[in-house]
């Protein structure tokens, strides 16, 4: 009476493969264990996630591509070809595939490949730090509006709403205007501009919990708030939050490039890749390579971090219900 | 049976919501449950029937204390419980546990099912963990389901195997009451009837009394030795299942039986239909006098301006309608006497 | 619906209210001596008491903010400590060339992403759909400066079709003002395009699978009256929402794209006043920017609420 | 192996002839048969009930039959499909828009979410009108406000302005049975119709479509897992299972003398509340899963009079069993099975 449709079609077949019941019983025998064995997969909501995501070919390859980036940005400073602060005056703009410059190389003669080796380093590390401050302001918060709700819920919503209705990177820029420009900075700036993003998303996954039956029939029994807190809340929040991760590190790094191509993130010498295309765009005309280079990293990286968002969200999906 | 003390004592309880005040808005208060009494007595069970939206569900809540009551008291074996501190209305929940609609939602899918089981446990007893595994296999083989399941997770079962896993983690502290709300009714017929036959196999064996809310009334005539009927926040009848069901003394449980069409065409050709005009009541908008005037086909004056009180039927149970108090002919028989509708006018 | 709307304009008082704290509370957020620091290291203790008193740094905060709040209410967001001339005269000068550009990028991404995302969508799992998904996947992975970039390289450098640089204003040069957005406007609305696309397209397959879509093709509907009428009306509201976002989002990314094709807006004011730490004209900006995302904001709530009969009060 | 069941009226009283259906749609494993050999036919003025659990394939059938399965997921094969004599197999999608509304209406479970959000009540009821009956807007508006009035809809003129959310489950149910009466179709499909409706707004449903069906002639197909509804609306009864018509008889022979276990099975299994009961019974174990039929008679796993001969080979045919009763049942001679008086 209560089975909701799924859809036009779906709504009379139950379409799994299916374990045939058990033969020859009598009518009324209890064989609802017998015959309808637990389907095999196992785990919790966490494992059963993992367990979706594994088998989401998109996703997969993501997480390939971004271990690889993670691994490269670790051992840069042991695989550049060259050192990529050091200046060779006489080999300038030099085009990819000249010698010793796979890539080229740039207006003070630095090894291009060489600085995006670095560079992978320094744009990942911002992404961790603006995920960090982002993270620490909107998960509690977030965490606390939902659980609480009432006046501080609306106290939290409305401070959110004035982060919200703040153009996002005319913030950043004007914070790191007052702060002084640098990756810090520049990155604090972003976290506290993706916070509300978490602060959201934790609120409503926690009111959406608070009203699942589980949580009501903990209360039932008789457990303490702190513990239906630990074993019921903060586990299935787990997953929808990586979610948001994997979205909201593709905002992040694409806000670092934004904010060091401006020049008020990652100051010279070092280079993150925004600031390289930040240094390409002065020379697009004769050394076009410079600018494409780090653009193209980086719109394979955020790419690589929507496309996993977006398996992860599909692994996230509820589970089917079966026919009871 | 009336002999013994009440297990548990609702009397006059009342749940009030009101929704946050909006700008620019008058702040309605509605009165979900307003003034039900019942008492449970050792080892029976009492159905509680009523539409949706009648408040049967949140009286289950309310004496539950999961909303707050707004009045009245629920004395669970003779300790009153509205109005206990927090610490103290934990220890009093292990007598009293509760099931509920959905069997999907009332596991928590991050958590085994020994988990899950094992709740109840870790909160009233004092166990330790190999006891407390040893336990919830014996629960779950109590309940139908090998003990081995216990290592697995919710979305690993059926509808029906998950409503046993919520029984038999209702079950787990040895509680005196069950308070099932909708228990059967998201499961398809076989199912169901083999989830009512554990719970009757369950009160049988564990000497378990059952609240036991439900709409559908085939279920409730079958599993309840007692029987209140709900409208609009209040039971307006209630006594022994059979005579509620074969005698109903009120117009709206006489309405509310001939809606169910009986699976059997003869019978159902020969019954009489009552069609109630309208749609089941709005809580928040609640007619003065009795409150099922606007839709009673022997609605007198009297009916639309003096609330009735509860008069005593012949049989068992009780009664609020005026046809028994101040209408000239029942007095407590079966609404089922009046020939017509006209003859009650009169009066 | 004047209720409705008095309401909602009722409701962002407290939020500009706060934003007037945080826009305030910019200096506050300056390391050190505020005046030292922006005077910066060679400044004389006269030129920094200089700086200090036209902030009004000597002041009780509460003074402070509310002198502030007042005339900026007044039209009055001081001067810029740089070049001296009024804040407000150099924010009109660039809010309508933003304003311009934001909206140019708006109607582009609107154009790319409605027929896109109904294409999409209908035709869900087949080629058209995959390759539009990866298309908006991509789309949201490039930087909009990046792709400024190329577009200039390919379309004014190697084609030399457009201008690379510079704006001309409307009342000077129609013509003139349309080829030096066309750049600049593509460049900003394929992101917002991009996002677009999933939201809406994500929607319409939601809305796809509602039960009042078989009752519309029951009722022998032809497909264009279910897709463009029943579909179409409940798959917006989503769109709608992230339109409100997307507004703001675009003033932000205008800065960029203003920076990359030198169009004279409110981020080359933006930057030049970052650069040199002038605080009244980072306020300022911040401040009109906010006002701008708030009105249209409000715009698009109306516009919700036409679409939504729920949210409507009767 | 399949045909019409003889108990068909004359071909003169014939709404719908459906010979030998079959509904495919495309899982995970390929193309899988969700519907397998219905045939059947609905005589003017008929009420025929489908009876059976959550994926027996009922609602499918019917979606079919009006065109409503998906096309690129759903293949739907029918040796005939004739609509008061006119052959829906040759018709493309476009002609058979044209016949839902005006020769097939529908009514679905949901009243909740039947109903588009977005638009008034009213609108959605004259946007049939204007669609099929070419009615302008005004002509359309009066005509939906009577049909809202016929169906009991207090206050039309008033309610016709209004949203869905701001009507009640039971009138929304109303209000799909306007739109569904708006052209005086041939054949009402009602796809469980009550079953999330309370029962006194049930009782009120049921009568409507009743009167409505007095008044018009015209022909239902009334899809349910109720029994106790079934006993109240119907004429006749098909009874699927996995996919197949099980059992096909007079509403009466039906419930007094069950000719397949599987009818005796859901008869047994509900509890009623006319009487006193003992112990419920179930049929025990699961429907099987699509694209996992047993062989042999599809219900043999389940079945309390399963013999080796059910257990393998073909599916049993459907049978003869009296003028205007037949079955799937190959042990049917010898059972005698229970019904209820």
């Amino acid at each position: 009476m209560t089975q909701s449709q799924t859809g036009p079609t779906t709504s009379e077949l139950s379409v799994a493969p299916g374990a045939p019941a058990a033969a020859g019983l009598p009518a009324g025998t209890d064989v609802a264990a017998v015959a309808h064995p637990p389907v095999r997969h196992r785990g919790g909501a966490w494992s059963n996630f993992r367990r979706r995501v594994a088998k989401n070919t998109g996703a997969v390859i993501a997480l390939g591509v971004l271990g690889l980036l993670v691994v490269i940005a670790v051992i840069a400073p042991w695989i550049t070809p060259a050192d990529p602060n050091q200046q060779d005056l006489r080999s300038v703009l030099l085009p990819p595939f000249s010698d010793g410059y796979l890539l080229g190389s740039d207006q003070l003669g630095r090894d291009i490949l060489s600085r995006l080796i670095m560079g992978t380093r320094v744009s990942l590390l911002a992404i961790v730090l603006a995920l960090a401050v982002a993270m620490v302001i909107g998960v509690p918060a977030g965490f606390l509006s939902g659980f609480l709700g009432g006046r501080f819920d609306m106290l939290v919503m409305r401070l959110n709403d004035a982060a919200m209705s703040f153009p996002p990177l005319l913030l950043a820029i004007a914070l790191v205007g007052v702060l002084g420009p640098s990756l810090r900075n520049a990155m604090i700036a972003v976290g506290i501009l993706l916070a509300p993003r978490f602060l959201r998303l934790v609120r409503g996954v926690v009111i959406g919990l608070k009203e699942e039956t589980f949580v009501e029939a903990s209360r039932s029994i008789g457990t303490r708030t702190r513990t239906i807190i630990v074993r019921h809340i903060l586990p299935n929040t787990l997953s929808p939050l990586t979610v948001a991760i994997a979205v909201t590190a593709g905002y992040a790094m694409l806000s670092e490039a934004g904010l060091s191509f401006l020049g008020l993130g990652v100051q010279p010498p070092d280079a993150s890749w925004g600031s390289m295309i930040r240094e390409g765009f002065l020379y697009v005309g004769r050394a076009p390579w410079l600018g494409i280079f780090p653009g193209v990293l980086i719109a394979l990286t955020v790419f690589t971090f929507v496309t996993l968002g977006d398996g992860l969200r599909d692994a996230l999906g509820r589970e089917e219900r079966t026919e009871s | 049976m009336i002999e013994t003390e009440p297990l548990l004592d609702v009397r006059d309880l009342q749940v009030t919501f009101s929704p946050r005040k909006k700008m620019f808005r008058e702040r309605v208060s509605l009165r979900a449950v307003d003034g039900v009494s019942f008492q449970l007595y050792p080892g029976e069970t009492v159905g509680l029937v009523g539409e949706s939206g009648c408040g049967k569900s949140t009286t289950a809540r309310g004496l539950m204390r999961l909303v707050e009551p707004s009045g009245g008291s629920v004395t669970l074996a003779g300790r009153e419980l509205l109005g206990l501190p927090a610490n103290k209305m934990r220890k009093a929940r292990k007598d009293i546990q509760m099931v509920f609609q959905d069997p999907y939602s009332s596991l928590d899918p991050s958590m085994l099912v020994l988990d899950s089981i094992a709740e109840p446990i870790d909160v009233h007893l004092d166990l330790d963990r190999a006891q407390t595994v040893e336990r919830v296999g014996a629960l779950l083989q109590r309940v139908g389901l090998p003990a081995e399941y216990m290592y697995r997770y919710p979305h690993e079962f059926s509808g029906g195997q998950r409503q046993r896993i919520t029984i038999a983690r209702a079950i787990a502290a040895d509680p005196k009451i069950l308070v099932l709300d909708e228990a059967v009714s998201a499961l398809d017929v076989s199912t169901q009837n083999q989830v009512i036959g554990l719970l009757e196999d369950l009160s049988r064996d564990a000497d378990l009394t059952y609240l036991f809310i439900a709409h559908d009334l085939s279920v409730v005539r079958h599993i309840s030795d007692r029987v209140a009927v709900m409208y609009l926040g209040q039971i307006v009848e209630h006594g022994d299942v059979d005579r509620v069901f074969d005698a109903p003394a009120h117009p709206y449980t006489e309405a509310l039986l001939s809606a169910v069409p009986l699976p059997s065409p003869k019978v159902q050709r020969s019954r009489e239909r009552i069609v109630l005009a309208g749609d089941p009541p709005d809580p928040s908008k609640v007619p003065p006098g009795c409150r099922f005037h606007t839709r009673c086909k022997y609605a007198m004056d009297v009916c639309r301006t003096v609330v009735p009180l509860p008069t005593p039927t012949i049989g068992s149970g009780e009664v609020t309608c005026h046809l028994h108090t101040s209408g000239p002919q029942l007095a407590g028989a079966s609404v089922r006497e009046l020939t017509t509708p006209h003859a009650a006018v009169v009066g | 619906m004047l209720r409705f709307l008095l309401l909602r304009v009722l409701t962002t008082i407290p939020v500009l209210v706060l934003v007037t704290f945080v826009v305030f509370g910019l200096v506050l957020l300056i390391p050190g001596d505020p005046a030292v620091t922006i005077a910066g290291p060679d400044a004389t203790v006269e030129q920094v008491a200089a700086i200090r008193e036209r902030l009004g740094l000597d002041r009780s905060l509460l003074v402070q903010y509310w002198d502030w709040v007042t005339s900026a209410m007044s039209g009055d967001l001081g001067t810029s400590l740089y070049t001296s001339r009024a804040v407000a005269t150099s924010i009109g000068d660039a809010l309508p060339v933003s304003i311009a550009l934001a909206g140019a990028a708006l109607l582009v991404s609107l154009v790319i992403a409605v027929p896109t995302a109904i294409v999409s969508a209908l035709r869900r799992g087949t080629w058209i759909d995959r390759v539009a998904t990866l298309g908006s996947s991509l789309g949201i992975a490039l930087p909009s400066f990046w792709l400024g970039l190329v577009f200039v390289l390919v379309f004014s450098l190697t084609l030399g079709w457009l201008p690379a640089t510079g704006y001309v204003p409307f009342a000077t040069d129609p013509a003139a003002w349309v080829t030096h957005l066309i750049l600049p406007a593509l460049t900003l609305g394929i992101a917002g395009a991009a996002e677009s696309t999933r939201q809406l397209r994500g929607s319409i397959i939601g809305v796809l699978q509602q039960d009042y879509v078989r009752t519309a093709r029951a009722k022998g509907l032809r497909g264009r009256m279910v897709v463009g009428k029943h579909v179409m009306k409940n798959a917006s509201v989503p769109l709608v929402t992230v339109l409100g976002l997307q507004i703001t989002a675009l003033l932000g990314g205008a800065v960029l794209v203003e920076q990359v094709f030198g169009v004279p807006g409110l981020g080359q004011v933006a930057i030049a006043a970052v650069t040199t730490r002038d605080i009244p004209v980072i306020q300022g900006i911040v401040l009109v920017a906010v006002l701008v995302a708030v009105v249209c904001n409000l715009l698009v709530d109306l516009v919700y609420g036409y679409l939504n009969p729920k949210v409507r009060p009767r | 192996m399949t045909r019409t069941l003889p108990l068909d009226r004359p071909a003169a009283t014939t709404t719908l002839e459906v010979e030998d259906l079959v509904v495919e749609v495309l899982t995970e494993n390929g193309w899988a048969t969700v519907v397998d050999g219905v045939s059947f036919s609905l005589g003017r003025g008929e009420t025929l009930g489908i009876v059976g659990e959550s994926g027996s394939g009922k609602s499918v059938t019917c979606l079919a039959i009006a065109g409503l399965m998906p096309p690129r997921q759903t293949r739907v094969r029918a040796g005939t499909l004739r609509l008061l004599g006119q052959d829906l197999t040759a018709l493309d999608q476009r002609q058979m828009a044209d016949i839902r509304g005006p020769r097939i209406a529908m009514i679905f479970q949901e009243p909740m979410s039947s109903l588009n959000p977005a638009f008034t009540v009213g609108d959605q009821i004259a946007e049939v009108l204007r669609r099929h009956e070419g009615l302008s807007r005004k002509a359309s508006k009066a005509r939906a406000i009577e049909l809202l009035d016929r169906v009991g809809v207090p206050n039309p003129a008033r309610r016709f302005g209004q949203y869905p959310f701001e009507f009640s489950g039971g009138m929304r149910q109303r209000v799909m049975i306007a739109i569904a009466l708006a052209c005086t179709p041939d054949i009402i499909i009602a796809d469980e119709p009550t079953t999330a409706l309370d029962v006194t707004v049930q009782a009120q449903i049921l009568e409507l479509l009743r009167a409505i069906q007095r008044e018009h002639g015209m022909s239902v197909i009334f899809i349910t897992h109720d029994l106790g509804v079934v006993a109240d609306v119907c004429d006749r009864v098909l009874v699927m299972y996995a996919g197949q018509i099980v059992e096909g008889a007079l509403l009466d022979e039906l419930f007094e003398d069950p000719q397949h276990p599987y009818m005796e099975g859901l008869l047994m299994a509900m509890p009623r509340m006319d009487q006193v009961s003992e112990a419920l019974v179930s049929i025990p174990g699961h429907p099987p899963q699509v694209g996992a039929m047993p062989a042999g008679c599809r219900f043999h796993p389940r079945c309390s009079y399963t013999r080796e001969q059910c257990t393998h080979g073909d599916a049993p045919a459907l049978e003869q069993v009296g003028p205007t009763h037949t079955t799937r049942c190959l042990r049917h001679p010898e059972l005698t099975l229970r019904g209820t008086t």
